[in-house]
């Protein structure tokens, strides 16, 4: 199976890759939300800790 | 007997009281004092068992309120922030319907008789949104002339009462503690009830545990 | 209270589950991108040409196993919710919130992947088959889950009402994938369902069976990142929280 | 046991037919949303008589999730809710008696009044009573089922389209039985089979429903 032929899916290239494409880049951008979501609180909440340490050291 | 065991409560991820404990006998008030917002109304409803505790327990009759619900309901009579009253509905409708369901069959007389008592001579068939608020309060304290229920619980009665309604309102509660009932509540005026002797007080959010 | 029940009771306390998770992610990460690998190279590579749908038919290889964890998912959220709500441990609430993304996800997916593969096979984008309308259906009931979670501001209030959705959810599911069943072959006569004809070879189905563990893995590393999350979101204030190394740093 | 029930159900009762506009608000909004549909299809009677099912079924469906809002919203505001949930009866024979009462108003109508909307699309009369009679056993399990999404999303802004969202999918199995049945029995096959399906359901929503719309109450009137 070479790649053209590989590419062309025996004529379904667009279904076969709409599919496993779209697939893929959720299960890669959810990750990285998720991770996104992760370090705005983190940050968000050692912003807070600096905040209350100098109000009342 | 009401017993509260270590009581803590979070409401939205913050802890406004924990380690809480007390006991109140018959013949006895409970007053509870405290700022806005110190979770006074939150105690009173968790008492009541509106809202669940994140510790601890509130026992009544020796029975943890949340397994004998029915029979501690049967008991208690809570009169909250909301006036509980139905616009569209008389002050005597509402009074009798408040009454039915909490377990007291009310008859057409008792609660015009009830009504009159409360100084709402004249205004017992009108509907109640008509009423000022001073006026709805009394519809809904009406209810205390006609409760059995040994305890009461009453956040901020006396709001919106004119001075005579206010002694009314007091006579009310010293016959009832005199009949072996209990009271806990929370207001902001002045309150000469009984004697210190029978009188609790409990400062929320000024200190962790509450100090009785 | 035997020894297992009190520790099985240790990590159910956000502190002690917060490092756990943080150990636990890249592990089931790497587990899910090397089963996603072999299941791939299985998908495209080893498993036959369909006599009859040639190379189209490799869309199950995606749409089978995106429906199952759909499903799965949303039955682990309940059961997370039931567990919740019976003792009262706020972590599993966290729980069942952090799966719902992904389950929503997985059922878009199903829903994508099988419309994709529908257009070839049957000429239609969207077909009235049973199992695709459930799909539909499960993806409004992930909505009204996520949706209701986002409208309450109390989170603990938000738990429980979520818990108790999800609860009347599962019990529904039966009835409405039975309810749909009987309207379709109602309405459409035994119309050949979308999986029906394709000759279940062995490799095929051992290929659906490692892409479905690959998501599996996939959506418990995501879940317990996302965890990960609320538990900081929700315990901000608490001391535990400070101290941790990346936020002092 | 039953007393603090029939207390509510005369209630409620009582307030709406003080407060009569809400009864007909629901109505009128069936009546229109069955009336507009011949005006955007086409008068032709045959294919009137092919979608009347469909139409007069999602049409009761959203009347009654309309009137799932108030079902609940007033009494949360006054403060009657909490006094329901603190009565000595047990909180799901108080749901019960709200929900019937809430059938009673915004249901029954409908039910009553779908034969007469029949006759716009022509329907004989066998198939109108298989109308009126799955409408009788399913708008019940509507409202049942709706009462739970009405306790979820007490007191919360944009409550009415939280609610369709929530409950819609939980109404399906419902339609399809409901308009099934009468689809069935206008094309010879008997609808014997969906008008059981629906009685079994509406049993199942009376059966479970008012437990989950109580703790769903007890959880938001906190």
């Amino acid at each position: 199976m070479n790649w053209s032929e590989f590419w062309h899916m025996g004529g379904y290239a667009l279904y076969v890759w709409a599919s496993f494409g779209v697939t893929a880049l959720l299960m890669i951008a959810e990750p990285l939300l998720v991770g996104g979501r992760c370090r705005n609180v983190r940050r968000r909440i050692a912003r807070l800790r600096r905040l209350q340490q100098e109000e009342n050291p | 007997m009401l017993e509260v065991i270590d009581l803590e409560c979070i409401r939205g991820d913050r802890r406004l009281f924990s380690g809480l404990g007390f006991t109140l006998g018959p013949g006895e008030l409970l007053h509870l004092q405290g700022h806005n917002g110190s979770g006074k109304t939150t105690l009173m409803r968790m008492l009541c068992g509106l809202i669940a505790p994140a510790a601890g327990e509130v026992r009544w009759q020796g029975e943890n309120i949340r397994h004998a619900r029915e029979t501690f309901h049967r008991d208690l009579l809570y009169a909250g922030h909301k006036s509980a009253i139905k616009g569209d509905l008389t002050g005597v409708e509402n009074l009798r319907i408040a009454c039915r369901l909490a377990g007291i069959t009310v008859d057409e007389r008792h609660a015009w008789d009830a009504l009159e008592r409360m100084g709402l001579r004249g205004h017992e068939d009108l509907p109640a949104r008509v009423l000022s608020q001073g006026q709805k309060k009394r519809v809904t304290l009406a209810r205390l002339l006609l409760s059995r229920a040994p305890l009461w619980v009453l956040d901020e009665p006396f709001t919106a009462l004119d001075r005579a309604a206010v002694a009314f309102l007091e006579d009310v509660i010293r016959r009832h503690l005199a009949d072996g009932g209990l009271v806990v509540l929370t207001t902001h005026q002045a309150v000469s009830l009984t004697d210190e002797a029978h009188v609790k007080t409990l400062k929320l959010g000024w200190k962790r545990e509450g100090d009785v | 209270m035997s020894s297992r029940l009190v520790n099985w009771f240790h990590f159910s306390s956000p502190a002690t589950f917060y490092p756990l998770a943080g150990r636990l992610v890249p592990i089931f990460a790497v587990i899910a991108v090397i089963l996603i690998a072999v299941g791939l190279y299985l998908s495209f590579f080893v498993a036959p040409t369909d006599y009859k749908q040639g190379e189209g038919y490799r869309i199950i290889f995606v749409h089978v196993p995106a429906a199952w964890m759909s499903m799965f998912i949303y039955l682990v959220m309940a059961f997370w919710a039931a567990l919740g709500l019976i003792f009262n441990t706020r972590l599993s609430m966290m729980m069942a919130q952090a799966l719902a993304p992904t389950g929503a996800l997985f059922t878009f997916l199903a829903l994508w992947t099988g419309a994709f593969w529908g257009k070839p096979m049957w000429g239609a984008w969207w077909v009235w088959d049973a199992r695709l309308t459930s799909e539909l259906i499960l993806f409004f009931l992930y909505m009204g889950y996520i949706a209701l979670q986002g409208a309450i501001d109390d989170t603990r209030r938000a738990d429980r009402a979520g818990a108790i959705l999800l609860l009347v959810g599962v019990v529904n599911i039966p009835i409405i994938y039975f309810s749909v069943k009987w309207w379709n072959t109602l309405h459409q006569g035994a119309s050949v369902s979308l999986r029906g004809d394709v000759s279940m070879a062995t490799t095929m189905l051992v290929t659906m069976l490692i892409m479905a563990l690959g998501f599996w893995a996939y959506s418990i590393a995501v879940a317990l990142k996302r965890v990960r999350c609320i538990i900081l979101e929700r315990e901000r204030d608490a001391g535990w929280v400070g101290k941790l190394p990346e936020i002092r740093a | 046991m039953f007393e603090a029930m029939t207390v509510l159900i005369r209630r409620d009762l009582l307030l709406a037919l003080r407060r009569r506009s809400d009864v007909l608000t629901t109505l009128f909004f069936f009546v229109i949303v069955v009336s507009l549909f011949p005006l955007g299809i086409g008068p032709e009677l045959d294919t009137l008589r092919l979608i009347a099912p469909g139409v007069f079924w999602v049409a009761a469906l959203l009347a009654s999730m309309l009137a799932l809002e108030k079902l609940f919203a007033g009494d949360f505001e006054d403060g009657t809710l909490e006094q329901m949930l603190l009565a000595p009866e047990p909180v799901f024979v108080l749901v019960l008696g709200k929900v019937l009462a809430h059938w009673l108003i915004t249901g029954l109508p409908l039910v009553l009044l779908s034969p007469l909307l029949g006759l716009q699309y022509d329907l004989p009369g066998e198939t109108l009573r298989v109308m009126v009679l799955s409408l009788l056993l399913g708008t019940p399990a509507l409202s049942l089922i709706g009462a739970i999404g009405a306790a979820l999303t007490l007191g919360l802004r944009g409550g009415g389209v939280l609610i369709s969202l929530l409950v819609l999918p939980l109404y399906i199995p419902v339609l399809i039985f409901g308009a099934g049945a009468v689809e069935a029995n206008a094309s010879g096959l008997g609808a014997a089979g969906h008008l059981y399906m629906l009685g079994a359901i509406l049993l199942l929503a009376l059966v479970a429903a008012p437990l989950a719309t109580a703790a769903a109450l007890r959880i938001s009137a906190e």
